[in-house]
């Protein structure tokens, strides 16, 4: 047993985060001149084509190789249908080897509506939209029946889809939407850790500078036990999802558990992270003076992406209470 | 000792109860963080001023009724459960105004109460700086002593309302060579119409400017407009945010409205039983509070000081305002994070507002960290 | 409305604590040579005579009155059924004028089991014991058919009763078993009040002493912050268990609703007294060199005597979310 | 990377399970803080020794079967889940062991660790003083220079296991003039059969006496048991320290156990939902601090120094435990504190005994409060 990451894994996600530092820094995140920042240099490096079978142009890697490479999306809050594209795409359109190579080049983002989902993540920036229905997938266009429901994230927006929009859809036969949701659902997990660890740096990089009563905060007990709590959530969330993955890719029977486990427990480490940085900013937390409210407000919509914490922990009660298998 | 109300506080609710319902706007005004939205809220003021219900524990000379202290509880109850609008007169009239009562001369009272009850004066407080967010005696603005009056110099932030409002009231340095806690004045400033103040409004999470800052560069202002003694402004700031504290600026209403939202909220949405226990337990503890409160106004009516007791009040409704708002989000998933702009939002956005603005309970008036050090020094007597 | 407490309460109140520090120390709670420390004393400054009516030589008084009072047994982590005999006796012995007479007197202390009650606690040191049946109270012999079950409150210990123990039992026509348990409940609430008043108090104490890292360690912002939470969370169960005490002697509707608040708040915040009492104490609290095991072990005790959090939590949320009706 | 253990793992994984399965004693032993039951362990001990099972991931030589981490995780997984006594040995096979691993002579390791992995010496850690709990550096207690060896003099506190042990190990300033981290050297010594020792063991709550008191009056060590160099104490101290708070200490074996008792008691009893969520959040911290231990036994295998992350882990078993064991009581009402001496007990009182121990975790080797610190400090980097 061996439970730990390769150097492959470790060597895209540093790539990756390079590229984003680059090319995705808070500012981009925020104007959004390219409201698709580092979108093409990351398909330079692999990270869309990450999932897609080989004979299609992609590496062929299976979910737990991108997780920590998500991480980085996460950690830098970039815009775009990431985990959707990378993650749920390959799946949805196995039966397609055009769209599978658009893909694997990063020329198609690809947004979704899947399980009990009801608002499209960031249809705006997406090509091509796949709706589950029924069990099955369907691919629309993108910009057809699409109502924006502005929300508290202004980079992530949210769509509503007009039912009549599905009477143009065309169905995708090879698609495993079930398959799907699972792999977006640890994707979205993925990021969450990646924006709590980001949102922990930073916080730990303020308390260290400003200063109130004559130390910096950071000194302070109250202000370094809370930040030493945040570092434990987010240290023994990371692990649930890393497993999860595992789970997703050998399509164990406990796959679905270990899902709601993955997105529960860093959504709960990333509310917890990002509660705690508006904390101990303070006001100017709350302001445009900082990028911070950037990530809370990705933190609090994907923490309710996909399933927020409430139905994922439902599911694990009863799963746990019926069959506390332990895995493996 | 008794369960119910005095006959008289009965029919001051049922006259509270009865004219909101007639004028409570069937929907929500405006945010008053814009600036349609900052005059919808005045002329809301304006109509509870005409009915003598925006400040009803004021004495009638000022445009209150003299109500006692549990008429006020009461009136802010029913306030909060007709879902009336948010008080953008809030600072002017829960804080500044006690001070006035106790520190200000009869000509001050006289000129500024009558107009900040009509909402012909809307104040925004200007306690913070940019070096001195809750440690108010790093303050380094000053006041330079000018004919007749004094000069303004510095940058105030984070002055809730202050984008839109009228007036201003915080703390000057008058004696640069005393120490931290000395040398500060208490002053009242207009911001408007007047040389040497400029307002920058702050953009914040959810939009809107609730905040903004204040740079002063020589706005003159007149002796009468300093509340006590020059250099006496600490102890006069300490009384007011230790109202800011207690009583007066975080009265039950609200919470024990937002409970009652949450449990229909959670009937409506079927809560799945770990939630629907966490929302019978903040239930619960909105009447935790609202019954600590009614203790309390007894107690300060019977002439006790309530002191640094005051703080378990704030972290304890900051904190529970945090957690009914989480709650809610999560019994509303995604659509509990739509904004009133969006067709699906849930309750026009308001969850989503309150939400934000919990957020910042914990911080504001005293961070909770600070209000959990002064209960353990100052209640409990744990060294310093 | 005027909620709070008159000069009646607080000087009965008083009085009891008087009583209480002088005869029934730590040390007698301790070591016990007599096993109901205080007991007479207290009857003769009328607190088993509170709740008995005046034409029985009682003082007629309602449970709202005695709650401070009880608070104080609570705090002193007194010896014996006090509960059981204050606030439960006389509405179970209503039809029995020779008993209420023994009761105001102190003469008669007396144990029950009510209600989902499974141990009957300080059997050992009742002279009556009092089971509800079917809706029903029967009376009891103490000592007949009562099995020690050891546990971790070495005081306050409980006992099961044979069933056949139930033969011999005596019908007592005019008891309310129901208006018994209501009360009893909220008089181990305001108990469970005293005692983490008391170990707030003994901690606050000890961490203002005891030096550690060259200081004492209550001037640690960790160690303060944890006992100003404490101090929060039972300044704020307080008024819920006097609201239950008021509720219950009015007969309001929401009386089960209420006791049930008060049962779990006082539970709650007296067990977090002892978790925070204990972890800053350090290892010291567990031994016998202090008295602070007493009080956990009581508080562990009360909180889950008469239904422990869980079932109150439990019926609070159906209560609630069915109609939550306010009050008054 | 792999979900599945390598054919190796698992057929240890399956040796240790049929070996338990045919030698854990069917009813829970006497507890271990009792003469007899002392010695029944001590038996226990005795019994995986000839199995070779006492201390597997020592080399051969010494008593073990050169078991790599993981496989040691696998034995302590199977260990608790077949319900096996507590470890009596536990501070000399996983404190003082890796201690005499890394510091120890040739000589030392030859003398000691074959005995302790037999049970012969049982061993008790003498780290604390009525004045220093968790603050070492104030230790006083002293070793004087005397012919080949030292005296020791002092009051050693809550030695865990000292009431019934053989041997125990501490530190005793050797240089008085030093700064309080200096001049303190690693001392073994006899707790029986020597003059000028005496133990006293401290009764506790839930009874027994799992702690002791040790009072040094001129005890004789000769310079054989000396671990490391004089004056090196606090260094390997703070080696062995760290090992208890990591890995060595406690595996997850332990509450992946509990964690799965839990599980099956709440659904024996019919979970109130509420809880029943609560139980099913404990039982996936446990299987996450499970994977977070396999991800940690792997770089440490790889050479990587885990230091002050440690910490980390420190803080959530041991509030994990506590939390697991406090929802035990509350599921179990009245009868989860009901002793292993009464009729009605829940489990023969081992859920009353697991939540006594549990209270101990966040204070012992080193409190939360400051394994908190030490994270903040030198993992995030925050400023002392």
């Amino acid at each position: 047993m061996d439970f730990a990451l390769t150097d492959d894994q470790l060597a895209l996600a540093a790539t990756v985060r390079e590229v984003l530092r680059a090319h995705c820094p808070p500012e981009e995140v925020r104007h959004g001149r390219d409201r698709r920042p580092a979108w093409a240099r990351l398909a330079g490096v692999g990270l869309f084509a990450a999932l897609v079978p080989e004979e299609h142009g992609g590496l062929g890697l299976r979910l737990a190789d991108t997780v920590p490479a998500l991480e980085e999306t996460g950690r830098a809050a970039m815009p775009g249908p990431v985990a959707e594209t990378v993650a749920a795409a390959p799946a949805l359109l196995a039966g397609e080897p055009d769209s599978l190579g658009g893909l694997a080049s990063g020329k198609l983002p690809v947004s979704v509506r899947l399980g009990e989902q009801v608002y499209i993540p960031d249809a705006d920036l997406a090509e091509l939209l796949v709706v589950e229905s029924g069990g099955r997938a369907y691919a629309l266009p993108a910009g057809t029946g699409l109502t924006h429901q502005p929300g508290v994230d202004p980079v992530r927006r949210l769509f509503s889809l007009a039912p009549s929009a599905l009477d143009a859809a065309r169905p995708l036969p090879g698609g495993d939407p079930r398959l799907a949701l699972r792999r977006v659902t640890v994707a979205t997990a993925a990021q969450l850790v990646g924006a709590a660890r980001h949102l922990l740096d930073t916080t730990v990089a303020y308390a260290g500078t400003r200063r109130q009563f004559g130390a910096p905060i950071g000194s302070f007990q109250a202000v370094k036990h809370r930040l030493a709590d945040v570092a434990i959530a987010v240290e023994f969330a990371a692990p649930l999802v890393y497993r999860a993955a595992l789970s997703v890719d050998a399509a164990r029977p406990t796959a679905d558990r270990d899902v709601s486990a993955a997105k529960a427990a860093a959504g709960e480490a990333a509310e917890q992270a990002a509660r705690t940085a508006l904390q101990v900013h303070g006001a100017i937390g709350y302001t445009d003076e900082l990028d911070l409210r950037l990530w809370l407000a990705r933190v609090w919509s994907l923490a309710a992406a996909y399933g927020g914490t409430a139905p994922h922990r439902a599911r694990l009660r009863e799963s746990i209470l019926s069959d506390p298998g332990r895995w493996p | 000792m008794d369960l119910d109300f005095t006959p008289a506080e009965r029919d001051f609710r049922a006259e509270a109860r009865a004219w909101l319902r007639e004028n409570v706007p069937p929907r929500p005004l405006p945010s008053m963080d814009t600036p349609a939205g900052f005059e919808a809220h005045r002329a809301w003021e304006r109509r509870l001023a005409a009915a003598r219900l925006s400040a009803v524990s004021w004495p009638e000379e000022y445009g209150g009724r003299g109500a006692s202290l549990v008429e006020w509880l009461i009136f802010e109850e029913e306030y909060w459960a007709a879902g009336a609008p948010g008080r953008v007169s809030q600072n002017g009239v829960f804080l500044l105004a006690p001070t006035l009562f106790a520190f200000g001369t009869p000509d001050q009272r006289a000129r500024l109460l009558p107009r900040m009850a009509a909402a012909d004066d809307i104040w925004a407080q200007a306690w913070s700086e940019p070096e001195a967010g809750s440690d108010l005696a790093a303050l380094r603005s000053r006041a330079v002593r000018a004919e007749g009056g004094w000069r303004l110099y510095g940058h105030k932030t984070w002055s809730s309302r202050a984008a839109y409002a009228d007036w201003a009231f915080g703390l000057f340095r008058t004696d640069p060579a005393a120490p931290r806690h000395r040398g500060l004045t208490y002053l009242m400033f207009p911001l408007t119409g007047a040389d040497g103040v400029t307002v920058r409004p702050i953009a914040q999470l959810g939009g809107g400017h609730g905040f903004a800052e204040i740079l002063l560069d020589g706005l003159y202002v007149p002796d009468d407009l300093v509340l006590g003694a020059p250099g006496d402004g600490w102890r006069i700031a300490m009384a007011t945010t230790s109202s800011e504290r207690g009583l007066t600026l975080r009265s039950p209403g609200r919470f024990l409205a937002t409970a009652d939202r949450l449990v229909r909220l959670a009937r409506h949405t079927g809560a799945d039983p770990a939630l629907a226990d966490e929302v019978a337990r903040a239930w619960l503890d909105a009447e935790a509070y609202r019954l600590h409160t009614f203790a309390t106004a007894r107690r300060i009516a019977a002439g006790e000081e309530i002191g640094p007791a005051a703080s378990m009040g704030k972290v304890f409704w900051s904190e529970l305002d945090v957690r009914m708002h989480r709650l809610a989000q999560r019994l509303l998933g995604e659509r509990g994070l739509l904004s009133g702009a969006a067709p699906d939002a849930a309750d026009g956005g308001r969850w989503l507002d309150g939400f934000l603005f919990s957020l910042a309970g914990p911080i504001y008036a005293g961070t909770n960290e600070i209000q959990r050090t002064i209960i353990a020094e100052r209640v409990l007597g744990l060294p310093r």
